[in-house]
């Protein structure tokens, strides 16, 4: 079935003491969001090295997501600092290289904002429906 | 050029016994692409060369001499001073072993350049803005922006500020304003799918021979992560993904690091154009961090670093 | 500076007065007026218990008209159409989509006016009190004025967004600037009943009998509004036990700029409103008993 | 060779009910390395737990992946049982297919293929964990305790109490908080000073407490175990140890200004005692309004007539630089602005005012001796109306939850106003009275039936002056009619909010906060005490509105949380630590500067090269600084530093299983 | 006072709450009965059901006494109540949305003089696109058989030129005319 009908795939990392956190409660709260996230934990989103991301784009990911604690929050104090200054750099150098940059999603969500979480999920599903299949060249074919 | 200045400064510094070896140029297969070239001995230096085609950059070679006792003396441009510069503040070399022996550099010639104009070329002397090209094909004398390389017209420069000695007298860097890339703009203004088909195509010419790795003095590990098994950064096969992989790890290791002096481009025997990869980064870098001449090296590289009030596009 | 001006549909009949000092304290303060030409009802106290389209629909197009005048916006003397317009103009502000509908409703393409002044937020906010003492030339020395601001001007807030609907300033200030001496009491904002004058009159009876109480045990000599609505029942549903006058803010500015009574409309009070005037020695010779 | 084994849990049908756990299984089965799959009703209860380690021992498994809730909750539950079988715990690995899959993915038929892949990545990840083992580190047994009111006090005498060291460090010239400025305390009537003031005089004695008052935590870094505090004590003019609290300074000074303590209501001097019962009982004086500080040198009158010569204008701040093992925060609470409450006119009406001005003037100690006295005229109220709510449960004017604590002492002061004006009538404007401690219905039922308290169900809609009384406008929703009320004085139950600086304070001691400014516990239920940050501990309303037995509750929760890590020598670290592999490490330093704990140094080896020995530099990891979070990782770009726990090996694995 | 079947009520409950919820653009739901709007309604004085009240008959669905209350007609829309609301709910809206459907209803309002003078106030603006005074209150008395009232009071503004006899209606009479048609369409 073409991707307007299949559910477009993300691959989320997110750090465990906050969007992960967030991520639960939107569990525990019964928050339903559209099965198209996976989600790796990390320690900290400054854990997120670019080229994890780069990496799953490649495997057929349709769009990836990071989420962390937001600037000054951070369980470790400085992570998401450096976070925000990788990915400043790589989601405009994503897109230089052909991967649209609203394929990818850096998102600060806190513990509390389980909300926030479901909604990011929905709305880049939506998005990535809208923005169609990725180019087949692109996606590594899958030698078992 | 200035051959007669750098043996004379091999033998001097080889016979001082200031330094155990000296790391200068040497004719290669053909005069226009003089070889780097080791001697230990004052009387190898009559085999040094130093002309208008030696663009080879030297720095990254005093790696080798690391773990070797004695200092080393090393003949370094402008640009090729950056690299040292990049590989003291990487703390790759150390620099109370290296003697710099510092070249104000005229420019250097594009050798495919040259032999487009002269086929055969054999020699060039500058005269004031235009150079004599004298080769089998006999001679001619052409304007220096029509045969120097792209980044020594704009090469803001070229006299090593950290030299030891100096083969003459120091050269004032060409007043060019360092303006944005007009090639990185351009691909800027094009659709994501254009730059994917655009990048696609090149990469794909890429041999994966390593050469723009090589030479690169902000590639300095010891081990690169594209030799790592486990886990396997970056697959053998080179397919789309593969290629598409290895350039984007290669520029943004780089990031914020690169000296912009070109030599991934110069060495790349597929032509594949490495700076339009690396400009774009530097650009960004300098734009998004509010960093002036962000190639020069600094204490610690940009990605090192953060301020609380960096640009915020991810509430 | 120039504004469109919805006069609305008081303005031809028992708010007359008003329209006429409004008007002049306009001319005296070089704000020019420019009619919304051929204004309609904004449906007032009746439209919104109606129909909530109907509601929307009739300010509505007079903001499209307006908006198409292209003037420094749209501005109202009179309360009742200030919140009506403004209403309009916050559920069109929160949907794009509603423009459609209206400019299909009404027939005139809407886009966005900038949000309905009354007459006294212009006066106070834009003109600035500054400028307004400028003009004074007879201060209202000794007079002693209840600024009575009512509801619809100020609440709801978030619709509203002018003063404070709990302890409003604007007008204590404006009549500061004037000379006069704004008294403090506790009705300022209190509801005088509204169009329920007409079908129900002995409730406006009971409201204007405890607003005019408060502001006369404050030692209040006269009452200041901005509403025509309030004026008429404060001036009209009152008991004998109360005499004080019911001015419009631009009656009070008209007289402190040298205006004289018969310009601003004064006279067409009902009750002695120049009696007290007369009494604060503010009127010329020449003004005297006006009929 | 890995042999994985996989449980799925059905969590009693939180799972089983929204995910096709049979499918799960099946696909599961077919996975390389996977030797065994089983399902079990409640994973993480003891059968459950004891059915994986019977499979891990039967079926000689080395690699165990749990489908189950989210590691949050029971990682350290599975580790412990994989341990006990002498399976290394970091062996284990969770897929989190409840609050990420089962509870956000109702429908059966799209679930299923999401718990599929999730447990996929975890066998992935699993494949690829190496054994950890724990470091151990040092504990300084040395407490600090933010905070001297009750909560702060409590925590530290009971620290102290075990034998170790505390540190209690209080912004106020004295200790004592809240607590100190209440007369009477609920629903006994104690007096507020006679139970606080022997706690105060113990802490001020024991020798195990250091008091370190008008001072404030400047910075704070290191972790359990190994914090460093930096703490600014004020300059307070006064030496402590000279003065011996005579008095003749602040009987003399002719500056008066109005005074913190009674909330402005009453004055007190430039060099000061905020209260007879402070302690330290030596007074501060306050450079902003004291002549010597403000009139460049004019009047030195307390140095003058001080004996003992204890008066320093020449003091200056001091920093200074202690180590602790733990952290108890208390900084306590505020009170919401009533000004902002146009409707009661607030804050223009003097006879309009805030419980705790009431609490002043009814207070012995306070501005007026004890008497109600109107702030207007000083004359004594005959009616005063009491309005619970102002700010609270009022999602308009932001503070939309309850504040816990005013529906009690309201009924206090309808009392405390019977017994000192017998002739007085009290109005109580409520809308549900919260009177669900222990004794406290009770209380309240005292404050209407004996003392005659008249409780009106309705919010008061306006308050205006008429003559020199108010008229209090509500509706008594019980009787169904809109009612006044003519008052002599009103009273304001303003809500409980955090403090104004309350986000700084948590971002310099490194815990999160709410949106409210309340410090976030480590989880509600099961870890009131605790805060996410191991190693710093929460007691009293700073980490929101709560009472006093609940706050001193708290503070012994949070004694006996320190005196528990106390009571080891050394703390067991966490093994997901970085890591260098020193053959690939070329001493680059790009790692260093990116680490927030200074837990990567650089150290000098030596190898053998052809014949000779060579000395070079590598990066050196001091695992018990290390927090684990990667970032310097990511920084490393041949891979020589990597993440135990969360490794490049792992994570890559896991992208690639997630995308096939 | 007859007891009230709550299960009975309950059943039209959500179509109203539905109703009120789209109309007034807030939730009734969320009043948790302080009073706080009662006290600070100006005319609640002569109303048979608090403000307070009638959100309460929401709540509940008790459709009738909710429509049939004078409280809806007396509402002056001053919105002091949904100023000061501690749970934000709209409660002036919640009195137009009721009115709305007293009169989608049919049902004879409770206030009939109030009533009559909204129907002759928006007669008098579909007439002429702006409300002619004199012309709306002479249809209001010739409505409600109250011809004497105000007598005096309309005399004295006649004398003050505030009672104009004439109207100044708008020239295109069709521009007010499709509006309220527009309204009636979108229902």
């Amino acid at each position: 079935m073409s991707v307007a009908e299949r559910e477009p795939k993300i691959v989320g990392f997110l750090c465990n003491w906050c969007s992960y956190a967030g991520a639960d409660l939107a569990g525990t709260s019964r928050t339903s969001y559209p099965t198209s996230v996976r989600v790796i934990r990390v320690p900290c989103s400054g854990r997120v090295n670019p080229q994890f991301v780069l990496r799953a784009f490649q495997l057929g990911a349709d769009g990836v997501l990071v989420a962390g604690c937001h600037p000054g929050d951070c369980h470790y104090s400085t992570g998401n600092y450096f976070t925000r200054r990788r990915f400043l750099l790589v989601k405009r150098f994503l897109d230089y290289l052909g991967i649209d940059q609203r394929r990818f999603r850096l998102r600060w969500i806190s513990a509390s904002e389980g909300p926030k979480f479901a909604e990011t999920i929905r709305e880049m599903t939506e998005e990535l429906r809208q923005l169609g299949p990725r180019d087949a060249a692109a996606v590594e074919a899958h030698a078992e | 050029m200035r051959s007669e200045a750098v043996r004379a400064a091999a033998r001097r510094l080889l016979e001082e016994g200031k330094v155990v070896r000296f790391l200068g140029h040497a004719p290669g297969f053909d005069p226009t692409s003089p070889f780097p070239q080791l001697i230990t001995r004052a009387e190898e230096a009559e085999r040094l060369v130093l002309d208008h085609f030696c663009a080879p950059n030297l720095a990254k070679y005093l790696l080798d001499y690391e773990t070797q006792e004695g200092v080393t003396a090393v003949v370094l441009k402008g640009c090729d001073a950056l690299g040292l510069a990049r590989l003291l503040a990487d703390h790759r070399v150390a620099r109370d072993r290296v003697w710099v022996v510092g070249l104000p550099c005229p420019g250097m010639l594009d050798r495919d350049k040259a032999a487009a104009l002269l086929p055969g070329v054999q020699e060039a002397r500058a005269e004031g803005d235009e150079f004599v090209l004298t080769g089998a094909g006999g001679e001619r004398r052409v304007a220096a922006g029509q045969v120097l390389l792209d980044r020594c017209l704009v090469c803001a420069v070229p006299t090593p500020d950290d030299a030891d000695e100096l083969l003459g007298e120091p050269v004032p860097g060409r007043p060019v304003p360092r303006e944005e890339d007009a090639a990185v703009a351009a691909l800027e203004a094009m659709t994501s799918a254009e730059r994917k088909a655009y990048w696609t195509e090149q990469f794909s010419r890429c041999i994966r021979c390593m050469a723009c790795r090589n030479v690169c003095p902000a590639c300095n590990c010891r081990s690169c992560c594209f030799d790592s098994e486990e886990p396997r950064w970056l697959s053998r096969v080179t397919d789309g993904p593969a290629q598409e992989m290895f350039h984007f790890v290669r520029a943004l290791h780089v990031a914020g690091r690169c000296v912009d002096c070109h030599e991934c481009e110069r060495v790349c025997p597929m032509d594949i154009p490495l700076m339009k990869l690396n400009h774009k980064l530097l650009q960004d870098v300098e734009e998004l961090f509010e960093l002036e001449r962000a190639f020069v090296p600094r204490e610690v590289e940009p990605l090192g670093i953060y301020r609380p009030d960096d640009p915020e596009e991810f509430a | 500076m120039k504004l469109a001006y919805y006069p609305g549909c008081s303005s031809h009949g028992s708010a007359a007065d008003y329209d006429r000092s409004a008007r002049a304290v306009a001319g005296a303060l070089a704000l020019e007026l420019v009619d919304v030409p051929e204004w309609n009802c904004c449906g007032a106290s009746s439209a919104h218990g109606a129909d909530h389209r109907l509601a929307m629909y009739l300010p509505g197009r007079n903001l499209a008209v307006a908006a198409g005048m292209g003037m420094g916006g749209v501005v109202t003397p009179c309360a009742a159409c200030y919140s009506r317009l403004n209403r309009a103009h916050h559920w069109l502000a929160e949907d794009r989509r509603r423009w459609l509908e209206l400019s299909a409703a009404v027939g005139v393409p809407y886009n966005d006016v900038g949000k309905p002044r009354s007459l006294l937020e212009v006066v106070v906010g834009d003109v600035g009190l500054e400028a307004v003492a400028a003009q004074v030339r007879r201060p209202l020395k000794g007079l002693k004025a209840a600024a009575y601001y009512g509801c619809l001007m100020l609440k709801p807030p978030e619709v509203a967004r002018f003063d404070d609907p709990e302890n409003p300033r604007s007008m204590d200030d404006l009549l500061q600037a004037l000379g006069a001496q704004p008294v403090r009491w506790g009705f300022k904002t209190e509801c005088c009943g509204a169009s329920l004058s007409v079908s129900r009159p002995e409730l406006v009876e009971k409201l204007v009998g405890d607003i005019l109480d408060n502001a006369s045990a404050a030692g209040a000599e006269c009452v200041v509004t901005a509403c025509p609505m309030c004026q008429a029942n404060l001036e009209q549903r009152r008991s004998e036990r109360h005499r004080l006058p019911v001015f419009y803010f631009t009656d009070l500015a008209g007289i402190a700029f040298g205006l004289s009574p018969r310009e601003l409309g004064i006279p067409m009070h009902l009750g002695e409103p120049l009696e007290l005037l007369r009494g604060k020695g503010l009127l010329a010779a020449g003004e005297e008993g006006q009929g | 060779m890995k042999r994985v084994g996989v449980f799925l849990c059905w969590c009693g049908s939180n799972i089983s009910s929204a995910v096709d756990l049979d499918q799960v299984a099946e696909q599961t089965a077919l996975l390389p390395h996977v030797v065994h799959v089983e399902q079990y009703k409640y994973l993480c209860s003891d059968p459950g737990q004891e059915t994986v380690r019977k499979a891990i021992k039967e079926h000689a498994l080395n690699r165990v992946v749990i489908a189950a809730c989210s590691p949050r909750m029971h990682e350290r539950t599975f580790r412990r049982a994989v341990g006990s079988v002498g399976l290394n715990p970091h062996l284990m690995e969770i897929a989190n297919i409840r609050e990420q899959c089962s509870w956000v993915h109702p429908d059966k038929v799209t679930s299923t293929p999401v718990a599929v892949d999730l447990v996929r990545t975890a066998v992935a990840k699993a494949v690829k964990d190496i054994p950890l083992e724990p470091s151990y580190v040092g504990i300084e047994k040395r407490a600090l305790v933010v905070g001297g009111g009750i909560a702060g006090i409590q925590a530290a005498l009971d620290i102290a109490d075990s034998g170790y060291e505390v540190v209690l460090v209080e912004r106020e010239p004295t200790i004592g908080g809240r607590m100190a400025q209440l007369d009477k305390t609920f629903p006994t009537l104690d007096c507020s000073s006679c139970i606080l003031t022997p706690k105060m005089v113990e802490a001020g004695q024991d020798p195990r407490i250091r008091l370190l008052t008008y001072a404030e935590v400047e910075s704070l870094s290191g972790y359990i175990g190994n914090f460093e505090a930096r703490i600014r004590m004020k300059a307070r003019s006064v030496d402590l140890d000279r003065c011996t609290g005579c008095g003749d300074c602040w009987n003399k000074c002719p500056y008066r200004s109005p005074g913190e303590f009674d909330l402005g209501l009453g004055k007190r001097k430039a060099i000061y005692l905020p209260f007879p019962q402070a302690v330290p009982n030596k007074p501060v004086l306050d450079r902003a309004t004291c002549a010597y500080f403000q009139k460049d040198g004019k009047c030195q009158v307390c140095k003058k007539v001080c004996a003992p010569g204890a008066i320093d204008f020449e003091q200056q701040d001091e920093i200074l630089e202690e180590r602790f093992g733990a952290v108890v925060v208390a900084t306590g609470f505020d009170l919401w602005d009533h000004g902002r409450y146009g409707e009661y006119g607030a804050g223009q009406h003097p006879d309009v005012i805030s419980s705790l001005e009431f609490e002043r003037l009814v207070s012995a100690s306070g501005p007026t001796d004890g008497k109600i006295k109107r702030p207007s005229d000083g004359k004594l109220p005959e009616r005063v109306v009491f309005i619970q709510c102002v700010g609270s449960r009022d999602e308009a004017k932001g503070v939309p939850y309850c504040s816990k604590v005013c529906c009690m002492y309201t009924a206090k002061h309808a009392i405390l106003l019977k017994e000192k004006i017998p002739s007085s009538q009290s109005y109580v404007f409520y809308i549900d009275v919260r009177a669900a401690g222990k004794n406290y219905e009770e209380f309240y039922r005292r404050a209407t039936v004996e003392y005659g308290a008249q409780y009106i169900r309705g919010r008061v809609s306006r308050i205006y002056p008429r003559g020199d009384s108010l008229v209090v406008v509500g509706e008594d929703t019980l009787l169904g009619q809109k009612v006044e009320v003519e008052a002599d004085l009103v009273v304001l139950a303003t809500a409980v909010v955090s403090r104004s600086d309350a986000p700084q304070v948590a971002q310099k001691l490194g815990f999160s906060y709410d949106q409210h400014g309340f410090f976030t516990e480590a989880h509600p239920k099961l870890a009131p005490v605790e805060t996410n940050t191991a190693g710093i501990f929460l007691a009293g309303a700073c980490q929101g509105p709560k009472d006093i037995p609940d706050t001193v509750a708290q503070a012994g929760a949070a004694a006996a949380k320190v005196v528990r890590l106390f009571a080891k020598d050394q703390l067991e670290t966490e093994p997901t630590v970085a890591r260098v592999d020193r053959a690939r490490c070329a001493g680059c330093e790009w790692c260093r500067p990116i680490c927030p704990y200074k837990a990567i140094e650089m150290e000098a080896v030596t190898e053998r090269v052809g014949s000779g020995q060579v000395a070079r530099r590598v990066a050196k990891v001091n695992p018990s600084l290390c927090h684990g979070c990667g970032a310097c990782s990511v920084a490393c770009r041949s891979g020589a530093m990597n993440l135990l726990g969360f490794s490049n090996e792992q994570v890559w694995a896991e992208v690639e299983a997630l995308c096939l | 006072m007859a007891v009230v079947d709550l299960t009975e009520a309950a059943k039209g409950r959500e179509e109203l709450l539905t109703r009120v919820r789209e109309l007034a653009e807030t939730d009734p739901l969320a009043c948790y009965q302080c009073g706080k709007c009662s006290a600070g309604c100006p005319l609640s004085f002569a109303m048979d059901y608090q403000p307070r009240q009638i959100i309460r008959l929401v709540q509940l669905g008790m459709r009738e006494q909710a429509l049939g209350s004078s409280t809806i007609w007396l509402c002056a829309g001053c919105a002091t109540c949904t100023t000061r609301c501690p749970r934000q709910v709209k409660i002036d809206g919640v009195m137009d949305a009721l009115r709305q459907l007293a009169g989608q209803d049919g049902r004879a309002p409770r206030e009939r003089e109030v009533a009559a003078f909204h129907t002759s106030f928006l007669e008098s603006v579909r007439r002429g696109g702006r409300v002619h005074e004199l012309g709306m209150v002479g249809s209001y008395k010739l409505r409600t058989r109250r011809i004497f009232q105000d007598g005096g009071l309309g005399w004295n503004l006649l004398r003050h030129r505030r009672l104009p006899l004439k109207a100044s209606p708008l020239r295109d009479r069709k521009t007010v005319e499709r509006i309220f048609r527009a309204a009636e369409v979108r229902g």
